[in-house]
């Protein structure tokens, strides 16, 4: 289930599949269910991910050396969404190892075992909207991204090929740290509100209560994900579940 | 010229990438398509080019190897002649002309071998454009005298720690530094991969190459020739040869991928034949990639850093997939033959990419008749190559002078404290 | 043209050999003599240089340096576009169609950089003809990038251990071996230098250069260009890109020497400019020299391997004694400087014998004005020196690098077993 | 005084100047003497001896750094002229050494300390013919060379510029090291023959009594050179010329 407009922040995370491995992914996902965190993107590692900073590039490579893989993924998500329904899991990959899979296999196999939305960066509105009757029928939510030079006629075409909410990507690129989200910030979301009814998911620079803070009241959803991640790599997945938890209890919705 | 539909080649090519970069791809998209219908905008490259690079590079006649060989009029078409040594640079200015309309003042790119990374620090400090330079930590070391120039030229070299650290992670490494930089900065593709207008775009400018044999061919031989081949790493040099051919079925078009040390897994950076590359989309763009069969690309190897890639043009996937070019490859071990043959018979020292095109080039001269001629791509030189040559053809004399030359430099360094 | 009177300019030249190379000489002069009024032999080199060397190499505006120097417009002659990186090439392939037609099947050659042994050894290659190239023991070592390729392509390298063990030694030494060889031996004296008729011959090779400098300047500039600028080793390279204009005293023509250290005794070789070279006759030639009171010939020294040499061309003695050629030098840390500059402002990698030229050059361009041309010839390129480059510039990364190199190197030669 | 045409055969040899150093060469010199040598060579060390072999080179280098040049051959020369006056020195040179000291002067003086001879190697007829009227006044005797492969027009217009004897290169090249006196020599010797009546001193590849003897009926002088100076570098003077003397007494003429 996805936010609807307007309601509270809420926190997305992540789990690489495969990282540290895939034993630990069940109890990392379960400690960020437990700790408040009420969406989880499940990412298929990807030797070539382009769209990711390098948090999440070295957890992919990491992943695959421990049995990350789309087959691990689906098995996952299987468990996970049948043993946490109150969260909504939502796919992210790149598009080859679905490719490769079969798209249409995939997308029936995903939603068959409980997963909500899909997040596919290299994956343009052009070549996406061919698949929403697909996605439709079974009730799979491609969640497209908006960045801060998207136009405003393609920012419209995107609003209209999403489903369940729009990611807002914060910033030009995937690396670098501080994000601002002040008057430019507000009237980049503007503009998207303009075309859509969605909530929409900020990602790309959260990375501390502060920042859930700054985007309470503004966006339905904080994606928090690679400083989760450094967390997990740094302290293990128990004492990362516990920094969320401590985190989201900062916040002040 | 060679034309995509929307931006795809037959199935290949597309344009698969995060958001944030679409809008600097359909800049660079609409400014290329309103040039290259402009002839002057073809007069003023091909000005640049001769100008600063040497065009046209000559056709040479192989006459005593021909002979030796016994079969075909072998001709080398002499891109290593160009400035910088490879053909390289023909894409990378004709890019620095683009970045001059934009108003740019930054670029980056990609490299593997680092004659990429190299042509592109020369096009920047000609044009007075900062340059960085994305390399994976392995070919750095590898390649270490092109990143030593590059430096010099005052290029940053950004060693690539990802993934396993070569010219596909450099790639995506640029990709992420393009995300970020995407209004001030053009991201020179070094070949015609990635995607759309990157592959249209690099074949319109290394198409001078066939232009060029065309044109020569007609005045040498009095006819085209029979048949054209060239080495296929991400596929520019082969796909400029070949581009003003693709109409004249008559004229064999080959293609020469790295063959490695065998065809096992990782051996070797062969895509286009049966049984090795499958269809993907990764990078930007939809082709024959080296993946397992959960989409995870491959590992490679060739003997030649350049060729040592994981994906192939979209367009010579498809015109392999179409018949109209013949896919070939060479081992290791054929080209070093291939490249000494050349050396001690001709005086030509080629890279040992372009090595490739001479080991498939000599093997299908030796099955035709003299009366026939064939063009090889001779696509760069390899005395810039001189400590991988050196490595394929182990001495202990170049041993030795190491040996005591890394002993100077240091005496020299402690002397100087640098600089 | 440029013509000896019976051998000899003004004062210098001659032919001052033993007895036993008198023959040789005498048949290479009848034989030039007779060529060189051929049309269609002048012809038949500018064919071979253009389909196998990439002539005629151009003439690139240097638009943003001569900008930031804010003088005279600055323009390259490309020799370093040559096939194997320099102007040598020329040279030897108009002795190599000599050679042909004496259809003697061996040629020698004396080298110091390695550059002419280089062309030499190519032109060998090509011809088919057994090469045998003298090398200073000292130098081998300074230019061992060089030598490997020699050997590569099939050369013979001899290591010269007499005197100072660098290119006055070789010459010596290839003297020696053509004293014994002169039946079935041609020796490819690299420059302007040596005994009649060589300095008229490699004059008349090399002057391709000038010509072609001539009809671009003509073509870009629209007028002759006011200054051309070329460093000065043996003077091949000057004598080629001056020899079109000796009759148009309106064209300034300046050769620049190797200044190196200082002007202190074996510290440079500097022997045009007063106090410097004295006359004398040795190597089989009259000329300035750097020499004792006892008539020894000096020790020398420069930066560049290319330039380091205690004679210099007849031709260039007797136009400089004349007025006709301005006599200049560069420091070697002038040369470094010119050397950098040229790199980052126009992505052009200079040979440090070119880098000389261009010390000189710039300095000249900077005292003219922005309507004047000053055409410097770039005589080589510098990414074949990167041993000697990295030495002029010491870092701690490539010491880094050349330890691990000669570490991995010997333990690939322990794998193979060498070759 | 050189030899007359057909007397028995003398030997030359040779002093390097400064080789091994300059006192040694007046001993060595008087050693020559006292073994029986006729004719002497005062070779003047050059940095760039190209028509000599590789014995006579690295003894030049030597003698460079042991004070060999023009002045000290000169000064030599006036000790061992007056000293040894049933010897004939020749001066041998490259020319730049004497072109430097100034060739008038160099032969004035030359001549006035006793020299009877030139020898310079890389002085060619044509060069030395405006020179002739000056040596004949000086009573100096310039020493040309005639190899195997000098035309006969030129072998002619080197006898006629020739004074005293005219040296045979006895074979093509300065190293190597088997020299054949067969039936091609004689006829080599014949051909020169034609054209003069001096004495023919043959030189290059003498190195031994079999040389020697093989030599003794067929030419005037036989110069026995590089040899001596390997012996001189390995045993000594005093040794060397021992083994002269014994090698002298070998000879059957
Ligand atoms: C000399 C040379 N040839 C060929 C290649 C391969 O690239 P492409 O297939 O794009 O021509 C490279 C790449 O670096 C190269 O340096
Ligand atoms: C690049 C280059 N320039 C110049 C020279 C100097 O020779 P020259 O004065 O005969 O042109 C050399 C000699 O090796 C050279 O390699």
């Amino acid at each position: 289930m996805f936010p609807k407009q307007y309601e509270a922040l809420q926190v997305m995370s992540h789990a690489v599949v495969g990282f540290p491995n895939l034993d630990e992914n069940e109890k990392a996902i379960a400690g960020l269910v437990k700790s408040g965190v009420k969406l989880i993107e499940l990412q298929v590692p990807f030797s070539d991910p382009v769209a990711d900073g390098h948090t999440l590039v070295n957890a992919c490579h990491d992943a695959l050396k421990h049995g990350g893989s789309v087959r691990a993924t689906l098995a996952l998500a299987e468990k996970v969404c049948a043993k946490h329904p109150e969260a909504t899991f939502i796919l992210m990959s790149y598009l080859n190892p679905l490719y490769r899979y079969g798209l249409q296999a995939l997308f029936e196999k995903a939603a068959s075992v409980g997963i909500e939305g899909l997040i596919i960066p290299d994956w343009p509105v052009e070549e996406i909207e061919p698949w929403l009757p697909t996605f439709d029928e079974l009730g799979l939510s491609p969640i497209l991204m908006v960045t801060p030079n998207t136009p405003l006629e393609r920012i419209e075409r995107i609003a209209k090929a999403s489903r369940g909410m729009i990611y807002v990507v914060s910033r030009m690129g995937v690396t670098g740290h501080q994000t601002q989200w002040g008057e430019d910030f507000q009237s980049y979301l503007d503009r998207i509100r303009q075309y859509t009814d969605l909530p929409l998911a900020v990602g790309f620079g959260v990375r501390s209560a502060d920042d859930l803070n700054a985007l309470a009241g503004k966006t339905e959803v904080a994606a928090f994900c690679s400083k989760y991640i450094e967390w997990q790599r740094n302290d293990g997945s128990d004492v990362a579940a516990e920094k969320m938890e401590a985190m989201i209890g900062e916040v002040s919705a | 010229m060679i034309r995509s539909d929307n931006g795809y080649f037959g199935e290949f090519g597309g344009r698969f990438v995060p958001e944030i970069l679409l809008p600097a791809l359909t800049q660079l998209e609409d400014l290329f398509f309103q040039l290259r219908d402009e002839p002057s905008f073809w007069q003023e490259y091909l000005t640049l080019t001769q100008e600063y690079s040497g065009r046209p590079t000559p056709l040479t006649p192989l006459r005593r190897l021909s002979r030796q060989l016994g079969g075909a009029q072998i001709w080398l078409k002499r891109e290593d002649l160009n400035h910088s040594g490879a053909h390289k640079i023909n894409n990378v200015l004709g890019q620095g002309l683009l970045v001059q309309r934009m108003g740019k003042k930054r670029v980056i790119a990609e490299t593997g071998a680092g004659q990429h990374g190299l042509a592109t620090a020369i096009m920047a400090a000609r044009l007075g454009l900062e340059a960085t330079i994305y390399m994976g930590d392995e070919d750095i070391e590898r390649q270490y005298s092109n990143v030593f120039w590059m430096r010099q030229l005052g290029a940053d070299v950004v060693a690539v720690t990802t993934g396993s650290r070569t010219l596909k992670d450099a790639l995506d490494e640029a990709l992420r530094d393009w995300a970020a930089s995407v209004e001030t900065t053009h991201y020179v593709l070094g070949t015609v991969c990635g995607p759309a207008p990157f592959p249209e775009m690099v074949a319109y400018f290394q198409s001078v190459i066939g232009e060029e044999i065309r044109q020569q061919a007609l005045q040498q031989m009095d006819r085209l020739p029979h048949a054209i081949v060239a080495c296929v790493g991400g596929g520019s040099n082969a796909i400029g040869a070949f581009g003003a051919f693709l109409d004249d079925p008559e004229v064999e078009l080959v293609g020469v991928e790295a063959g490695g040390r065998s065809l096992d897994e990782g051996q070797h950076s062969v895509r286009l034949l049966k049984g090795t590359g499958e269809t993907g989309i990764a990078q930007g763009y939809k082709t024959l990639f080296l993946q397992n069969d959960d989409g995870q690309l491959g590992d490679t190897h060739s003997i030649a850093a350049g060729l040592d890639y994981v994906g192939v043009s979209p367009i010579l996937a498809y015109l392999t997939q179409t018949g109209r070019v013949i896919p070939d490859s060479a081992s290791d071990a054929e080209v070093l033959e291939a490249f000494s043959l050349l050396m001690k018979v001709e005086g030509i020292i080629p890279a040992l990419e372009s090595a490739h095109g001479l080991a498939g080039g000599f093997k299908r001269a030796k099955a035709m008749q003299p009366d026939q001629n064939l063009v090889i791509n001779l696509s760069g030189r390899g005395d810039k190559d001189i400590f991988n040559i050196a490595r394929a053809f182990p001495q202990a004399e170049w041993t030795g002078f190491l040996q005591r030359e890394a002993l100077r430099s240091k005496e020299l360094l402690a002397e100087t404290g640098g600089q």
